[in-house]
């Protein structure tokens, strides 16, 4: 399916945003580090946010996500609250898992964002459940799991297929590689060049499209959104994009430089941003006017979490109980 | 009352509530089978609640975890539980670290099931007591019927918790009979039972190790009056219970099956010492397995777990010292 | 490569040494039972006699094998002493594993026998080991994995073959499809009808060959092997048979009598007497004599685990500590 | 002497036994890199020996085992403890175990090598201490320097030990600097360390709970004469040096970072209860971390863990009671 311009608009702005969310809180991580106090650790999402939006904009709010260490595009693009994401970057007690998960885990479930994981594929099983639970409850929702390149060599993943594969489950393999894990090329993690082909030995649909182009990411994952609620079972979907930033804020890199020339040429922001103007889905002018509510809405995000007040100590055993 | 056996209570307490509540299922290896708890389950509940997995036990013991986050109730049985080591990651750092790391937002109504045991000749990758791997993971509740009403009561409890309880059967008890009473019943977590009373010594067993202490201190009876305490939950554990009853005996033994290095029974010999200490009157002992991978032959399987005269001659030596 | 005449006859003599082994230590373990004392899990290898013979008669002395719980094939096929074998069912000190391993756990360092797994699956990555060992060194040995269809589930397959497939290991990947795992189908646990199209998802070769046929495993094998030592990777084959006994001794079962007429049928064993007969690489009378000597083989492995004395259990502790 | 950090003497450890024994490879994520104990030995040594993997950590640390067995001396790293949990099988029922099920057919030289820490702020999944697992797990030796010296000491006997060892490094002590002999040495595992004679108060403390303690001991060193104990390795324990200084202090204190509820603390309380009844004046006590998943608010997260002035303070308690 192709996006409505609705839709298509709608995307830019959740790229804008987690673009604008990335270097807000990596500015701020900075910020604290040169405080002394350091904020463990960041990985920023900078160069996928066409995978995040393209993806989400294809989900319902009742829909499910489990996201990775690398998931603060994820939470924005299912309408996550970037006030109280950046609240629980800072460990305050009115972030979005109250301080207590901190960059890797964060949480809505009102909204069907089921948290990050600091285990690379932790989270693709978990990612069954609500699949599962969709279908056990008869209803038509869909779950969906983001993970890497890197983490797709977790045994986790090839049970997940299998199990989903065999119970038709209404879920979506999102593997986003972005070319390295760590500093580990993707070459050397996976064994071929394309991850998207190994959903053939599971008997599900694969398919590897363009990370840095949110409308094939939409179309690819609407068209496994619809398998899913028809019941038809689960697809995996390779998204190709480009990790801009280091892996996490504290590990050193020196990438060749023609490397990096390329990046930029392929960074998926200006390009949308271009499309939009040259097919006149936006004007230069609506295109300020969503910059600056991006930035009003990062200057408020700031301020919201450096006013708000830390956990109380005395309270460290909440919430460890249901 | 009635008599009925044990896996009989387990597989009563399964059925009970599957019919109480429509979000509980069960799911596992060759559920309906093997060592009858689900017997006739899949049949009376049929193919949605009663689900045969592929050997896969990492995909749906993480199936069963996002369930609990999305509004059902799942039974996750683990064939043995040695075989958690292949899951490891979604029980300890999932199941046991979601609800706090979401600052309360996820529930986690999930019950792990799984049989340890000894001395069924099945050697060093079938036959582990690991209750202390759980217990000493934060975030996990750990249950150990012992009894056969014990294991209907507080499988039920487990079932009916909001949190990841890992419910952790004994083979070798399976067909233990005991008495059953007829109408519906719980027994809360974390609340232990005084199985025996007396008043020379405390011997705090779990699992089949409290019915080899009973029979202990039955043989012994005449010598040595011995109150014996079934924990029933390792997590939350019942410390009060323990220490009034060694407050008044003076004399602490600790029985499992498990290893004796950084088991359960050095933590209630911690706690007990931290806040008993003025009532000891002797040197609380632990008596646990060898800190060896089981061996397969029976002579050597045999020496690795303690056993009723062992246990007897213990409570003796701990009582006169 | 086409196995040779006195390969083809070998064949022969390892399916019947496995097949009566199996009857023999069947036969034991139920007088056991019926003595009250009970010997733990014995999964029997009937029906799958060809894969052993073909396979392992592929290898040399100094490969490597990694078994699985069902394994007292392997142990046979790779050259293993049957009176060990049987002694360490019973538990003796004379035992392959000195009595500490037990019917899943059968060692014999000397011929590359690294010992069975009772956890399924968990010999996989263990048999990296052994492959890495090789290359390593600058050998050509090779290293092959025994397991399950059922057993292709756990994770640890799929990190297996990409990383083989990554670094070209000396392995070769045997999947024993014997159609149930406990008495789950295949088809509930594998959600493909053949285990060896995954293959393609890692880049290496995959095949489905007839396990009732040692001629077809051998020659599936001898290729694998070759490739191998050759510094061209890891293979996958599956090779399909039919599990004649119960899951292990303790484990009722029904299965259709059609089923159980088509495995009749099926039964490698007299299909390839028949066939060295009709070949005329045997006769009749070569053909007696052979049975008569694994019959005689049997009765001395009897006589001697019987025989044998258990260990000292004040020698508990040896071992543990090298 | 030279002044080296904890970092590059576990470097220089693993330099030397690369250089001296052909047989001996590095294997794991990144390696070469992040925390920079491998750093530089990719280059020295050469992709052969030092080998990056995808992110399959129950593989490649399968493959280690498996290497172990057929003549290699394998060095494994896993790049947070924590991350343990994806491969536990491999750790608990496969390399503990095979050559005790072999009948000792097979050695297995492996050295499984991990930090862990806390404080620095990375939450639950990052930040745990779980050294109780392995050493409840028979067959596994578990060892965790707390100074540069140990670090580079022990590192070369776990390498040269021919079973598997656990080797935990602490994070928060990589860039901690110390002494370091010019000439080679090892240090045996299995023997602990006196790191402060006293005569009030024995204080058994591992990896950087020891550092804590010695600086707690300072503080209090006109009020309370503090003996501190480094085990250095948790398996095997030596238990007659911490039981000799009980029998001379009278007291004891444990302290890790790890939860208290079944830990490394509740072993030693056993043993020395069992032990050294007779010598006690006053309760032992253990201090650990919370049994909680680590949060990540830093607020959160510095109370979880024994500091100094807490440790100090439970030092004065024991001493006076
Ligand atoms: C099981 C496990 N192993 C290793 C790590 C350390 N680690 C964190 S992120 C990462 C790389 C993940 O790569 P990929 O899956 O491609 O995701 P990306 O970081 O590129 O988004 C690694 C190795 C981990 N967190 N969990
Ligand atoms: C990790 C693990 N899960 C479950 C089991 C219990 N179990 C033992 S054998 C078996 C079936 C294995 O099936 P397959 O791999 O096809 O081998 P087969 O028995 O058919 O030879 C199961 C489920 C186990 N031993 N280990
Ligand atoms: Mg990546
Ligand atoms: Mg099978």
């Amino acid at each position: 399916m192709k996006p409505t311009t609705d839709q298509m608009i709608e995307m830019l702005r959740t790229m804008l945003t987690i673009r604008h969310f990335e270097v807000t809180a990596r500015t701020q991580y900075g910020h604290n580090r040169d405080l002394g106090s350091f904020l463990g650790a960041l990985h920023s999402y900078e160069g996928q946010e066409a995978i995040a939006a393209g993806s989400c904009a294809c989900l319902r709010c009742d829909d499910y996500v489990l996201s990775s260490h690398r998931g603060h595009g994820h939470f924005i693009a299912k309408g996550g609250d970037v006030k109280a994401m950046l609240a629980e970057i800072l460990g305050k007690e009115s972030g979005c898992s109250r301080g207590r998960g901190g960059s890797m885990h964060m949480f809505d479930v009102k909204l069907g964002l089921l948290g990050g994981n600091g285990v690379v594929g932790g989270g693709i099983p978990l990612a069954l459940g609500p699949a599962f639970s969709a279908q056990y409850r008869g209803t038509d929702q869909v779950s969906a799991a983001f993970f890497g390149e890197g983490a797709s060599s977790q045994g986790v993943f090839h049970e997940a297929m299998n199990l989903a594969a065999l119970w038709r489950l209404p879920i979506i393999f999102m593997c986003e590689n972005n070319r390295y894990a760590v500093r580990t090329p993707a070459c050397e993690g996976v064994s071929v060049p394309e991850i998207s082909v190994r959903a053939a030995g599971y008997g599900c649909p694969g398919v590897t499209v363009d990370g840095n182009d949110p409308v094939a990411v939409f179309e690819a994952t609407s068209e496994a959104v619809a398998r899913a609620r028809a019941g038809d079972g689960p697809s995996l979907i390779e998204a190709v994009a480009y990790r801009q930033q280091p892996h996490c804020m504290v590990i050193a890199e020196n990438r060749q430089e023609a490397e990096l020339e390329q990046m930029r040429e392929c960074d998926p922001l200006p390009n949308y941003e271009t499309r939009l103007l040259t097919e006149r889905l936006i004007d230069h002018q609506q295109l300020q006017a969503m910059k600056d509510e991006v930035t009003n809405l990062m200057d408020e995000a700031v301020a919201y979490a450096e006013a708000a007040p830390y956990p109380d100590p005395a309270a460290v055993h909440d919430y460890l109980w249901a | 009352m009635r008599t009925v056996t044990y896996v009989r209570a387990l597989n009563e307490a399964l059925s009970e509530e599957m019919a109480r509540d429509d979000s509980v299922f069960i799911i596992g290896e060759e559920v309906g089978g093997v060592f009858g708890v689900t017997r006739g389950l899949d049949r009376r509940y049929g193919e949605r609640r009663v689900r045969c997995t592929p050997i896969s036990e990492a995909a749906f013991t993480g199936l069963g975890v996002g369930a609990a986050m999305s509004g059902l109730r799942p039974i996750v049985e683990i064939m043995y539980v040695d075989f958690i080591t292949v899951c490891w990651d979604q029980v300890a750092n999932q199941a046991a670290k979601l609800r706090y790391m979401s600052g309360g937002q996820v529930k986690l109504p999930l019950t792990i099931r799984a049989q340890q045991g000894n001395l069924t000749r099945e050697a060093a990758q079938h036959s582990q007591h690991i209750e202390a791997w759980f217990a000493h993971t934060p975030g996990l509740k750990v249950v150990m019927p012992a009894t056969v009403e014990d294991a209907k009561g507080l499988l039920k409890s487990a079932i009916r918790d909001d949190n990841p309880v890992v419910f952790l059967e004994n083979r070798l008890l399976y067909e233990l009979k005991g008495p059953m009473p007829r109408d519906e019943y719980t027994i809360p977590l974390g609340v232990a039972k005084i199985q025996r009373e007396g008043t020379d010594i405390t011997v705090v067993a779990t699992s089949n190790a409290l019915q080899k202490s009973l029979a202990a201190a039955d043989q012994i009876a005449d010598e040595v009056s011995v109150e014996v305490i079934d924990p029933r939950t390792i997590v939350p554990l019942d410390t009060e219970t323990i220490l009034a009853s060694v407050r008044k005996t003076g004399r602490l033994l600790v029985v499992h099956d498990a290893p004796a290095r950084l088991g359960f029974g050095a933590e209630v010999v911690r706690l007990v010492t931290e806040q008993a200490w003025d009532a000891l009157q002797a040197a609380p002992r632990v008596i646990g397995g060898l800190n060896l991978p089981m061996p397969f032959s029976p002579v050597l399987e045999d020496v690795c777990i303690p056993d009723v005269p062992r246990i007897a001659e213990t409570i003796r030596q701990v009582a006169r010292s």
